[in-house]
C-alpha cells in the first residue's frame, strides 16, 4: 500500500503547492499582518459547514502552526467545535452535515476521495469535552487503538501462537499514562475499569487514549469542561508539555483558560465566522476587532 | 368424561345444564329472555345456532343457506330445478310460501314474506362433533351436530343420553376409506378390514408391506381429531371399541382438511365421510370378511348399504329443557328447522346432493312425528 | 514530513486489483440469487440454464469462484496485489471456516461411514480443525482466503462430478423417515458457500485488514437488510397476487352499481360494488364476500379500544405523575411487561374461563372484546407511559410555576403533548390485536360462512329491560366472526365450501389479503401518524 | 381516599400511616366521601362480578353515578382515585389470569401424580411419561411432547431470528443511510404487523407440502419450517428491540474510538455491540418469548399428533406444541383433558413470565450501567 | 380552597413575628454592615437543602429586598438553582429534595403546614434556564395561568353560557406581552405556536406568561443562558424595567451580567455557602472575601 501511495504523491504535492499559496494570500487579507514562525500543520481554506440549511461555518481560512497551542474561543454556538471536528472529518458521523472548501493536514488535502480515514484520525487524535473511557479497563482503554490498528496484538489468538506483544503493550501503556501526567495515579489498577476513575483522571486517561496512537495533532473540544478547578489545572499543566511535540489545538470557553495555555488564538464570532486570529498575547491586550474586544472584556457572550 | 362442563373448575356456575336457564349470568338475560317467551307460547325469533360434526356440516349447511335466503317457490335455486315436475316432494310441499316461511309457518311462526328474511335466522358452526355434543349440552348452542353416537363421544350412558338430549337423526353416512391418488394409480383400490386395522394400530407403515401391494413408499396415515364423530365411529366400527388405541401420522379436525391431505401428500390413507371424495380423494372397496363393499353405488355390495360396517346414523342433537313445550327436546325453532330435513325435499337436495345416504321411509316418518309434536 | 506515512493517507489501490475482488464479489452475488431462484422454483435442480444443466453449471461457477478467490489470496502473499493484510485473519474468521469444514466433514464421513456412526463426527472434527488451523495460523490474505476458496472449490467439484447430481437422495435412515435431497441439498449449498466466498471476496476487495474487515462484514449485513425487505415484499406482493382475483369477482364501477348506505338518516348509493367485502354468504348471491367478518373485526377492535385505552392512559397517568417511583411502579411495570409478552393463547384460555361463564355461557362479541381489550391493555400503557415519560418536565415545571394544579396540568400539558405518542402507541397496538385469531378462537369464533343478513348490529341491538341490568343487547352476546378467524375457518374447512362459492381457493386467498388490508392500514396509519407527529413537533 | 392506605407498605408503615392520616385531615370531607363511596361502589362491583351475581350492575351504576359527581365537585382527587383504580385493574388482570389459569389445571395435576420417595407429587407423572392419549386407555396427559415440539420450534426461530435480527439492528442504529433506513424500518414494523394466521395459511398451502416433497417425509408438518416461519415472526420484536439498545449507547462512546483511527466496524463489535451486549441479549430473550407464545402458524402446519419425533432431532417431522395443542383441542376436550389444556397454558404463562422478567432484569442492568458511565 | 388558607394564616403570623426577627440578627452576623434600603420581601434563615444524604446548601441566611434586583453568582454546582428553587417551594417537585430552616415570604413562613402552594407560586413566579413554552398558540400561553385559576373563563361552556372573558383575555395578553416587550414582534400571530418563536423570544414569552398572573416577585434561573448576545441584552433592559415593579432575583453564571443588571449580589461558592451578599458595585470593586475575589477576577470557576 506505501509504494502505491507514493507513487500518487507527486501528483497532489503539485496541486498543494498552489493551494497553499492561495491560502497564505486569503489568511494576509483577514489580517494584514500575523505570522508565526514554523511550518504550517494544519491549513483550512474557505471552509464552510452546513447543518441542513444552516450555515454554521463561514469562509474559514487559517493556518495553524505545528507544535503549539492554537485556541479556538467565541460565544456558544459560534461553530467552534464544527470548526475543530472538520479537522479530523469527525463532522463525517452528523448525517445533516456538509462541507464545502479545503482543509490540508501537512499539505494533503483531507476532503478528497480516497482519503483514508482511519489513517487521518490516527493522526488527527481528539479528546472530547466531557470524558469518554470505554467501559474496559485502563489497559485495554489504553492499547485500543493500537491493537484495532494491528500495531499491538494481544487477542486469544496472538497469544496462543506466541505472538502477543505483551512487553510492547506495557511500555506503551506506562508512557502513554507518564505523557497524560496519569501514571502514578494508577500504575497499581491497571486492570480496573476506568469507569471508576474521577471526571479529571478519566479526562488524562481520554488523553493517554488519544496519545498512543501517536498522533501528530491532538484536537481538544473544551477538555476541561466538565472538571473541577483542580483537575483543570493538571490538564492545562499538560497541554502546556503536549505542545512540545504535538500540535495541539484547543476549544475553550474560559477565556482566562486560553490566554494562560495558548500560543496563537482564533476568536469566532457568532455566525460562524473567524473574526480575528493572532498571538494570544496581542488578541488579549490589543485586538484589531471592536467587537473582539467586546467579547473578551465580558461586554456580552 | 363426564358431564363436568368445559368452564372447568372456575367457579360457582358449574352444570351445562344450570347456567342455560340463565338464572346465573350477569349481564345477558338473552337466554333467560328466549325461555319465557317460549313458555308463554310465543315463539322466540332469536339467531338459531348449530354447532359441530364437519361431517354433518354440508347437510346443515346447505339447509341453512336455503332457510336463511327464504326464497320464493319460483326461484330455481332453491328449488333444485326451475321446472315444478321435477321438484323432490313436491306434492308433499305444494305451497306458494317463501321457503321459510312455510317451514317455520308450520310451527307457528309468522311468516315474513321477504326475501332473504327467515322468520328467525339460522347459523351453522363448523368443528367436530364432539365440540357439537359438548357445546349443546352446555347451552351454548341450539343444535349440537354429530356424526357419532353421544354416547360414545361423551362415554354417557343411554340412560343419560335419553335424560338429556333427544337424537334427530338427519341422514346416513356410509364411512369411506380414502386414499391419495398415487395409491390409487398404483392398482390398490380395494383392501381388507384386517389390513386397514393393521395400517391404523401401527403394525405396517410401508404399502408394499401389504400383501400383494408392491408399491414401496411410507405410508402416511390420516386421521381425525381426537373427538370427533368420524374418528370415533371409525374406533368403534372398524377397530371394535370407541376407546380403541391406533397410531396415525397426523390428525386434522375436519374432514375438508383431511381431503385436502390426502390430495396433497403422496401414499396416503383416511378415514371420512363420502361428501368429502372426489377424484382427489378416492374411496376404496373394503373387504369385510369375504364380502367386498364397493365405492360404486350400483355394485351388490356398496359402501352405500345399511349392513356396510362402517354405516353409521348423523345426528343433530338439542337439548331437553324446562323451557321447550312439554318440557322436551326441541323448541319452535328447533323443531322447524329440524323437520325441513325430514321431508322428501330436504333428503334430496340436503343429504342425497351431499353423497349421503337418505334415510328409509320408516325411519324417517318416525323422526317426522317426534318433531311434529312441538307444533302448536 | 516522512514520505512513508503521509502517503498512507491517500488510498492507492489500482482499478485492476479492485476489479478482480470485485468480480469475485459479484459472482458469489450471481450464485446467491441463482440459490434463491433455485429455492423458489424459479430454477429447477433438474433443468438447464443457458444451455447447461443446473447443477455442474452451479458447480464449475463455484470452482471458478474458489479459484479466484485462492488466487487473490496467494496474489496478495506475493506481493503481486496491493493490500494491508493483518498477520492473521483472526478468531471469528478462523471459527466460521471450521465450522462448514466441520459440516462437510460430518456429512461426508455420515455419507461414507453411515449417519449416526462416530466416524463422521471424528472426520468432522479433523477437517474442521485443519480449516481452523489454516485461517489462523497464515497471514490474513491467506488465511481468510485458501480455506474458504478451497471449500468452495470441493463443494464445485461435488456438483461438477455429479457425486451430487440432480437425482440425488440421501436417506438419513430414521425411524421417521426423511432424506435430504438435491433439490434441498444443492441450493443451500450454494447459498452458503456463495456467501462465505461473498464475504472473503469482500474482505479482500477491501484490501485485507481493518478495512478488509468492514467491508466483509458490510456486505454481510446489507445482504441481511436486503434479504429481510425482499421477505416482507414478496410475502405482501404474493398475497396481493393471489388475493386479487378474489377479491375482485364481480367488481363494478359505475353510478348506482353499489349497495345503499345509510348514514344520518341520508341514503347513498356507492358508485362502486365489491360483492367480496359488501356482501356476505347467501344462496341466492351472485358473488359470496365477507361482509360479516369485516364489521366483526370491526366491532372487536371498537370494543377492545373502548375498554383498554382509558384504562391503559389512566393507569399510566397514575404511573407517571401520580405514584412515587418506587416498588409499586416497579411492581406495575414488571407486571404490564409481563401481560405484554404472555402469549394469545394464554389470553384465549383466561376469556373462556373467565368471560364466558359471566356473558351468557356462551361464545360472545364481548367476551371476545374484552379478551383482545386485555391483550391491548399493556400495550397501550406502555406506550403511553413512555410517551407521558418523554413529555419535557419543563412543562410540568412551567406549569406548576405558575401555580396550577397538577390535575390540571396533566390534562392541559401533558396529555396534550402526549397525544401523538399515545396515539400512535394505540394504532399500532389495534393493529396487532385486529389480526389476532388464538383468543377470539375461544372466546367469540362464530360460523364460517355467515350470510350478510347476520352482519353484527351492536348499536341497533341495544334495548332496555325491566329486569336488572336493564340494558341488554344480545348482538354483543351473541357469536359473530372475525377476519382472522375466518381465514382460520376457511383453511381448516379447506375446500368443499359447498355450492355457495365458487373459487374457494380465490376466496381464501381474497380473505387472507383483506386481512392484511386491515391490518395494515392500522399500521401504514400508525407509522404515517408517527412521522407526521415527528415533523410536525420538529420546529421545537 | 382510603386506597393511599391500602397500598403495599414498603417497611416504613408507620410513616405511610401517618401521612395518610394527614392526608386525610388537609382533604374537604366531601371530596373524601365521594371518593370513598365511589371505591367501595367499584369494589362490591367487581365482587358481584366475580362472583356471577346479576346485581353487579347495581354498585357499578353507584360507581358511574358518584365518579360523575366527584369529576364535576373534587376533580383534582376524583381524577387521582380513578387512575389509581386503573392502575390497580392492571394487576387485577395480571393476578386474575394467574388465579385462572392455575386453578384450573388443579384437577389433572392431582390425577397425573406420581409417587417418588414415597412423597406424592402432583403432576409429575405429566413431565416424565410421554404419553398422551385423552382417548384410549390408560389415559394420559403427557406435557413431554409438546414441551419437546415447543422447544425445537423457539431453537430453530431463534437460530433464524437472533443472528438476522442482531445484524438488522445493527444495520439500522449504526450503518443503514437515512434514506435507507427509513424504508427498512417501517418495512421491519410491517413485517411485525402480518397477522400469524396468514404465514400459517401460506405455510399450511405452500411451505408444508415443498418441505414434504424436497425431505421426502411421510405426509406434511416440520419443525424445521414451523421454526422458520416463527423466527420470522419473532424478528421484528429482536430487530426493534436490539436497535433501541444499540442506539443507546452513547454517541460520545462511540466518537471516541472512531477518533483514535479505528474503522466503523471495529468501533461496532468493539465498542457498540458489548456496551450494549445486555440490551441485546434482552432483545433476542424477548424474541425467544414471542416465539415460544406463537400459536396459529404451529396449529395450522403442525401434525396434531402429540408424540415425540423419532429421533429427538428429526426436525422434519412436526408433531405439535404447547400452543397449538390448546388451539386444537379446547373445542371438545371437557373434564381432565380441558384441565391439561390449561396446564399447557400455564407452562406457557410461566415460561413467558419468566422470561419477561428475566430481560426486564438485564435492561434494568444495562440502563443501570450506561447510566453510569455517560 | 383560598379561603382555607386565608383562615390559618392568622395562626402563622405571630409564628413569623419572632423568626423574622432572629434573621435579621444571623444576618448581621455574616456581613456585618450590609443594610438595603426599602422592605424584605423574601427572607430565608438557616436554610439547608439536602439531596439525599448531598448536603447542596448550607445554612443561607439572606434577605431581599422588594422592587430591586438580586444577582445570585457562584461556580457551577454551588446551590444557586436550588436556592432560588426553595423560595417557591419547586424543590418540593424534586423527590429527593428536604428543606430545612425557613424562608419567609412577606414575613409569612412557607415551609409550614397548610401553606397554599397555589398561591405561593402565584405570587412568586419563575422564569426557567430554556425557554419553555407549552406547545400552544403564543395567546394561550398567556391565558393559561389566569384560566387555570379561573380568573378568565375561556372554554366552550363558558362561550355557551355567554359568560366568557374574551375582551378581558385580550386585555390580558397584550398588557403582558407589552411589559415582556415582546408585543411589537407578536401581535399579528397570536394564535401561531409559541414553539415557532425565536429563543429569544420564546423567553420574554416565558417571562409574559409568568407575569400574566400578576406575581409579585419573580424569579430567573440563568434566563439568557441559552441565548444569543443580542436576545440576552434585550432580556437585560426587560429585566432592568421590571425591577419597578417587581422583586426580581436572578441566578447567573455571567459575571458581568450580574454586574450590569443587579442592585445587589449574593456569592454562593463550592459546597453550598452563601459567602458573601452586598451592593453589587461592592462586590464587584470591592469584595471583603479573598475567594470572591478570586471567583470574580476568573482565578477559577
Ligand atoms: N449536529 C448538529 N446538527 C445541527 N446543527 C448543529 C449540530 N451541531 C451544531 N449545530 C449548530 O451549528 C452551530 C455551531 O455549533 P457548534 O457546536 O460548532 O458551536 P460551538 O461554538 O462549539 O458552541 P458551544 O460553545 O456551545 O459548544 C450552532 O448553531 C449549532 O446549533
Ligand atoms: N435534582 C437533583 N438531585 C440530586 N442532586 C441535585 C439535584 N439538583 C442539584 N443537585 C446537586 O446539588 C448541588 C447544587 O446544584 P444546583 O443546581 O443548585 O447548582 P447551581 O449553582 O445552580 O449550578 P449550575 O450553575 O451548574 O446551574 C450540585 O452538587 C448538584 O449536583
Ligand atoms: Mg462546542
Ligand atoms: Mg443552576
Ligand atoms: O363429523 P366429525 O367432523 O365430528 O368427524
Amino acid at each position: 500500500m506505501s509504494e502505491t501511495t507514493h507513487s500518487e504523491r507527486t501528483d497532489t504535492d503539485s496541486t498543494i503547492e498552489t493551494t497553499a499559496g492561495e491560502t497564505i494570500e486569503q489568511v494576509q487579507e483577514s489580517w494584514t499582518d500575523y505570522k508565526f514562525q514554523g511550518e504550517a500543520k494544519l491549513t483550512s481554506e474557505g471552509l464552510d459547514v452546513y447543518y441542513g440549511d444552516d450555515h454554521a461555518l463561514k469562509d474559514v481560512t487559517i493556518e495553524i502552526p505545528e507544535k503549539s497551542v492554537t485556541a479556538l474561543i467565541g460565544p456558544s454556538g459560534c461553530g467552534k467545535s464544527t470548526f475543530l471536528r472538520s479537522l479530523n472529518r469527525m463532522n463525517d458521523r452528523i448525517r445533516s452535515a456538509r462541507v464545502d472548501g479545503s482543509v490540508q493536514f501537512d499539505g494533503k488535502e483531507i476532503y478528497q476521495e480516497g482519503i483514508d480515514l482511519v489513517e487521518l484520525r490516527k493522526r488527527v487524535g481528539m479528546v472530547f469535552q466531557s470524558p469518554n473511557p470505554f467501559p474496559k479497563s485502563i489497559h485495554e482503554n489504553i492499547t485500543y487503538g493500537p491493537r484495532k490498528h494491528g500495531d499491538i496484538e494481544t487477542g486469544l489468538l496472538a497469544r496462543l501462537l506466541g505472538r502477543d506483544d505483551w512487553d510492547e503493550a506495557e511500555e506503551l501503556v506506562e508512557q502513554s499514562l507518564r505523557q497524560a501526567a496519569l501514571w502514578d495515579e494508577v500504575a497499581d489498577r491497571l486492570d480496573d475499569n476506568a469507569l471508576g476513575l474521577s471526571g479529571g483522571q478519566q479526562q488524562r486517561l481520554c488523553i493517554a487514549r488519544c496519545l498512543s496512537v501517536d498522533p501528530e495533532v491532538i484536537l481538544m473540544d473544551e477538555p476541561a469542561s466538565a472538571l473541577d478547578p483542580i483537575a483543570t489545572s493538571k490538564i492545562e499543566d499538560l497541554i502546556h508539555d503536549l505542545a512540545e511535540d504535538y500540535t495541539v489545538v484547543i476549544v475553550t470557553h474560559n477565556m482566562q483558560q486560553a490566554a494562560r495555555i495558548s500560543d496563537q488564538t482564533a476568536v469566532f464570532l457568532t455566525g460562524g465566522k473567524l473574526v480575528e486570529y493572532d498571538d494570544t498575547d496581542k488578541i488579549f491586550e490589543n485586538p484589531e476587532s471592536q467587537r473582539v474586544e467586546d467579547y473578551i472584556t465580558g461586554k456580552f457572550g | 368424561g363426564g358431564q363436568s362442563s368445559s368452564d372447568g373448575g372456575s367457579d360457582g356456575s358449574s352444570g351445562g345444564d344450570e347456567t342455560s336457564d340463565g338464572s346465573s349470568d350477569m349481564t345477558s338475560d338473552g337466554s333467560s329472555d328466549e325461555t319465557s317467551d317460549d313458555s308463554g307460547g310465543g315463539n322466540s325469533t332469536e339467531l338459531l345456532d348449530a354447532e359441530g360434526s364437519s361431517t354433518v356440516y354440508p347437510i346443515a349447511n346447505k339447509g341453512s343457506s336455503y332457510w336463511n335466503s327464504n326464497a320464493p317457490p319460483s326461484d330455481g335455486e332453491y328449488w333444485g330445478e326451475n321446472d315444478e315436475g321435477s321438484v323432490p316432494g313436491w306434492d308433499e310441499i305444494d305451497t306458494d310460501m317463501l321457503l321459510a316461511d312455510y317451514f317455520a309457518s308450520q310451527f307457528g311462526f309468522e311468516p315474513t314474506e321477504q326475501r332473504s328474511e327467515a322468520p328467525f335466522q339460522t347459523t351453522v358452526g363448523l368443528s367436530h362433533s364432539g365440540t357439537g355434543c359438548e357445546a349443546v349440552v352446555n347451552g351454548l348452542v341450539d343444535i349440537g351436530n354429530s356424526s357419532g353416537p353421544i354416547t360414545a363421544e361423551l362415554g354417557w350412558s343411554e340412560e343419560k343420553r335419553d335424560n338429556t338430549v333427544v337424537d334427530n337423526v338427519v341422514g346416513r353416512d356410509g364411512q369411506p376409506v380414502v386414499v391419495s391418488k398415487d395409491v390409487s394409480d398404483e392398482g390398490i383400490d380395494q383392501l381388507t378390514g384386517d389390513q386397514i386395522r393393521a395400517i391404523y394400530q401401527g403394525e405396517v407403515d410401508n404399502w408394499s408391506d401389504l400383501d400383494g401391494v408392491s408399491y414401496d413408499q411410507e405410508i402416511y396415515v390420516i386421521g381425525r381429531a381426537e373427538g370427533s364423530g368420524t374418528d370415533t365411529s371409525f374406533r368403534l366400527n372398524m377397530l371394535g371399541d370407541a376407546n380403541a388405541s391406533m397410531e396415525v401420522d397426523t390428525r386434522q379436525g375436519q374432514n375438508q382438511q383431511v381431503a385436502q391431505l390426502v390430495s396433497q401428500n403422496d401414499g396416503a390413507i383416511a378415514y371420512m365421510a363420502l361428501a368429502f371424495t372426489s377424484d382427489q380423494v378416492l374411496p376404496i372397496a373394503i373387504d369385510f370378511e369375504g364380502t367386498v363393499y364397493e365405492p360404486d353405488r350400483n355394485a351388490e355390495h356398496t359402501i352405500y348399504d345399511s349392513d356396510y360396517p362402517l354405516n353409521r346414523d348423523l345426528h343433530m342433537y338439542t337439548l331437553i329443557e324446562e323451557g321447550n313445550p312439554n318440557g322436551g327436546g326441541r323448541d319452535r325453532r328447533e323443531a322447524a328447522f329440524i323437520n325441513m330435513f325430514l321431508t322428501e325435499f330436504g333428503q334430496t337436495l340436503f343429504v342425497e346432493d351431499n353423497n349421503y345416504i337418505p334415510l328409509p321411509t320408516s325411519d324417517l316418518e318416525e323422526m317426522q312425528e317426534a318433531v311434529n309434536q312441538v307444533k302448536p | 514530513m516522512a514520505s512513508a506515512t503521509e502517503s498512507d493517507l491517500i488510498s492507492g489501490r489500482t482499478d485492476s486489483t479492485e476489479a478482480v475482488a470485485g468480480i469475485a464479489v459479484g459472482l458469489a452475488a450471481l450464485l446467491f440469487a441463482l440459490s434463491l431462484a433455485t429455492f423458489f422454483d424459479v430454477v429447477s435442480v433438474t433443468g438447464t440454464l443457458v444451455g447447461v444443466p443446473v447443477v455442474p453449471l452451479v458447480g464449475g461457477l463455484l470452482i471458478l469462484l474458489g479459484g479466484a478467490i485462492i488466487t487473490f489470496g496467494i496474489g496478495s502473499y506475493l506481493g503481486y496485489v496491493e493490500t494491508t493484510p493483518s498477520p492473521t485473519a483472526g478468531l471469528v474468521a478462523a471459527v466460521a471456516a471450521a465450522v462448514p469444514w466441520f459440516v462437510a466433514g460430518v456429512s461426508v464421513g455420515s455419507i461414507m461411514l453411515g449417519s449416526g456412526s462416530a466416524g463422521g463426527v471424528v472426520l468432522g472434527l479433523v477437517t474442521g480443525a485443519v480449516a481452523f488451523a489454516a485461517t489462523a495460523f497464515p497471514r490474513e490474505d491467506l488465511g481468510s482466503t485458501l480455506p474458504i476458496g478451497a471449500l468452495s472449490i470441493l463443494a464445485g467439484l461435488v456438483l461438477l462430478s455429479g457425486i451430487i447430481g440432480p437425482e440425488w437422495v440421501w436417506d438419513l435412515g430414521w425411524e421417521q423417515q426423511a432424506s435430504l435431497t438435491a433439490g434441498f441439498v444443492v441450493p443451500a449449498l450454494t447459498l452458503a458457500t456463495s456467501l462465505y466466498v461473498g464475504w472473503a471476496a469482500a474482505k479482500a476487495y477491501g484490501g485485507f485488514g481493518a478495512r478488509g474487515r468492514h467491508v466483509g462484514a458490510y456486505a454481510l449485513v446489507y445482504v441481511n437488510a436486503l434479504s429481510i425487505v425482499a421477505v416482507l415484499v414478496i410475502l405482501l406482493a404474493f398475497t396481493v397476487f393471489r388475493g386479487i382475483p378474489g377479491l375482485l369477482t364481480g367488481a363494478e364501477i359505475g353510478l348506482g352499481v353499489g349497495p345503499e348506505v345509510g348514514l344520518f338518516g341520508l341514503s347513498v348509493q356507492l358508485p362502486v360494488s365489491l360483492p367480496f367485502v359488501m356482501n356476505g354468504v347467501a344462496l341466492l348471491n351472485d358473488y359470496q364476500g365477507v361482509l360479516p367478518a369485516i364489521v366483526g373485526t370491526f366491532w372487536l377492535v371498537i370494543g377492545a379500544v373502548l375498554f383498554a385505552v382509558p384504562l391503559g392512559i389512566g393507569a399510566a397517568i397514575f404511573l407517571t405523575e401520580y405514584a412515587e417511583r418506587g416498588r409499586f411502579t416497579q411492581a406495575v411495570e414488571v407486571a404490564t411487561n409481563g401481560l405484554w409478552s404472555t402469549p394469545s393463547i394464554v389470553f384465549g384460555l383466561f376469556g373462556f374461563a373467565f368471560l364466558i361463564p359471566r356473558f351468557g355461557n356462551g361464545k360472545s362479541l364481548l367476551s371476545g372484546m374484552l379478551t383482545l381489550g386485555f391483550m391491548l391493555l399493556p400495550l397501550v400503557l406502555i406506550t403511553s407511559r413512555e410517551a407521558m415519560l418523554s413529555v419535557p418536565d419543563e412543562y410540568r415545571d412551567a406549569s406548576a410555576a405558575l401555580g396550577v394544579t397538577k390535575w390540571q396540568t396533566i390534562r392541559s400539558v401533558v396529555l396534550p403533548a402526549a397525544l401523538p405518542g399515545v396515539v400512535t402507541g394505540v394504532i399500532l397496538g389495534v393493529g396487532r390485536i385486529a389480526g389476532e385469531t388464538a383468543p377470539i378462537l375461544l372466546t367469540m369464533a362464530g360460523g364460517t360462512f355467515v350470510p350478510g343478513s347476520q352482519t353484527v348490529d351492536v348499536i341497533g341491538g341495544f334495548k332496555f329491560t325491566a329486569t336488572p341490568p336493564f340494558v341488554a343487547n344480545p348482538e354483543l352476546l351473541q357469536a359473530t366472526s372475525a377476519l382472522p378467524y375466518q381465514l382460520f375457518a376457511l383453511i381448516t374447512a379447506g375446500v368443499g365450501l359447498g355450492d355457495s362459492v365458487a373459487n374457494p381457493n380465490d376466496f381464501r386467498w381474497a380473505t387472507a389479503l383483506i386481512l392484511l388490508v386491515v391490518v395494515l392500514s392500522f399500521y401504514a396509519i400508525g407509522i404515517g401518524a408517527r412521522y407526521y407527529f415527528r415533523r410536525k413537533l420538529q420546529y421545537e | 381516599m382510603t386506597e393511599t392506605t391500602n397500598e403495599p407498605g414498603t417497611g416504613t408503615g408507620q410513616r405511610r400511616i401517618r401521612q395518610a392520616r394527614r392526608f386525610v385531615d388537609r382533604t374537604e370531607t366531601g371530596a373524601l366521601v365521594t371518593v370513598s363511596v365511589m371505591s367501595t361502589a367499584l369494589l362490591a362491583a367487581l365482587a358481584g362480578f366475580l362472583a356471577v351475581s346479576s346485581l353487579t350492575i347495581a354498585p357499578f351504576a353507584l360507581f358511574l353515578i358518584t365518579a360523575g359527581y366527584g369529576w364535576l365537585r373534587h376533580q383534582e382527587l376524583t381524577a387521582r382515585a380513578l387512575t389509581l383504580a386503573m392502575t390497580a385493574s392492571t394487576l387485577l388482570i395480571l393476578g386474575l389470569i394467574i388465579v385462572f389459569i392455575f386453578q384450573a389445571s388443579m384437577p389433572v395435576l392431582s390425577y397425573e401424580s406420581m409417587r417418588v420417595f414415597g412423597v406424592e407429587v402432583p403432576g409429575l407423572r405429566m413431565f416424565l411419561e410421554t404419553r398422551w392419549d385423552a382417548v384410549s386407555d390408560p389415559v394420559r396427559y403427557s406435557m413431554v411432547p409438546m414441551i419437546h415440539g415447543t422447544l425445537v420450534v423457539t431453537v430453530i426461530a431463534t437460530v433464524v431470528a437472533a443472528p438476522l435480527g442482531v445484524a438488522a439492528a445493527l444495520f439500522l442504529s449504526e450503518i443503514a443511510p437515512p434514506a435507507v433506513r427509513d424504508i427498512v424500518k417501517p418495512g421491519v414494523e410491517i413485517l411485525a404487523g402480518i397477522p400469524s394466521i396468514i404465514y400459517g395459511f401460506i405455510g399450511f398451502t405452500l411451505l408444508s407440502p415443498w418441505a414434504s416433497r424436497q425431505f421426502q417425509t411421510t405426509g406434511q408438518g416440520t419443525y424445521l419450517f414451523v421454526g422458520i416461519v416463527v423466527g420470522l415472526m419473532a424478528l421484528p420484536t429482536v430487530v426493534s428491540v436490539a436497535e433501541d439498545a444499540l442506539s443507546s449507547v452513547p454517541e460520545s462512546m462511540k466518537s471516541g474510538s472512531l477518533a483514535v483511527g479505528t474503522t466503523d466496524w471495529q468501533t461496532m463489535t468493539s465498542i457498540t455491540l458489548p456496551a450494549a451486549f445486555s440490551g441485546v441479549s434482552a432483545a433476542v430473550i424477548l424474541g425467544v418469548g414471542r416465539a415460544i407464545g406463537e400459536t396459529m402458524a404451529a396449529t395450522v402446519m403442525l401434525r396434531g399428533v402429540p408424540r415425540l419425533t423419532d429421533p429427538l432431532i428429526n426436525v422434519f417431522y412436526g408433531q405439535e406444541t404447547l400452543t397449538s395443542l390448546i388451539a386444537r383441542n379446547y373445542g371438545e376436550a371437557d373434564g381432565l383433558q380441558m384441565d391439561a389444556l390449561f396446564v399447557a397454558g400455564t407452562i406457557l404463562f410461566v415460561t413467558v413470565l419468566i422470561i419477561s422478567i428475566g430481560s426486564q432484569y438485564i435492561e434494568w442492568r444495562m440502563r443501570k450501567k450506561l447510566g453510569g458511565e455517560v
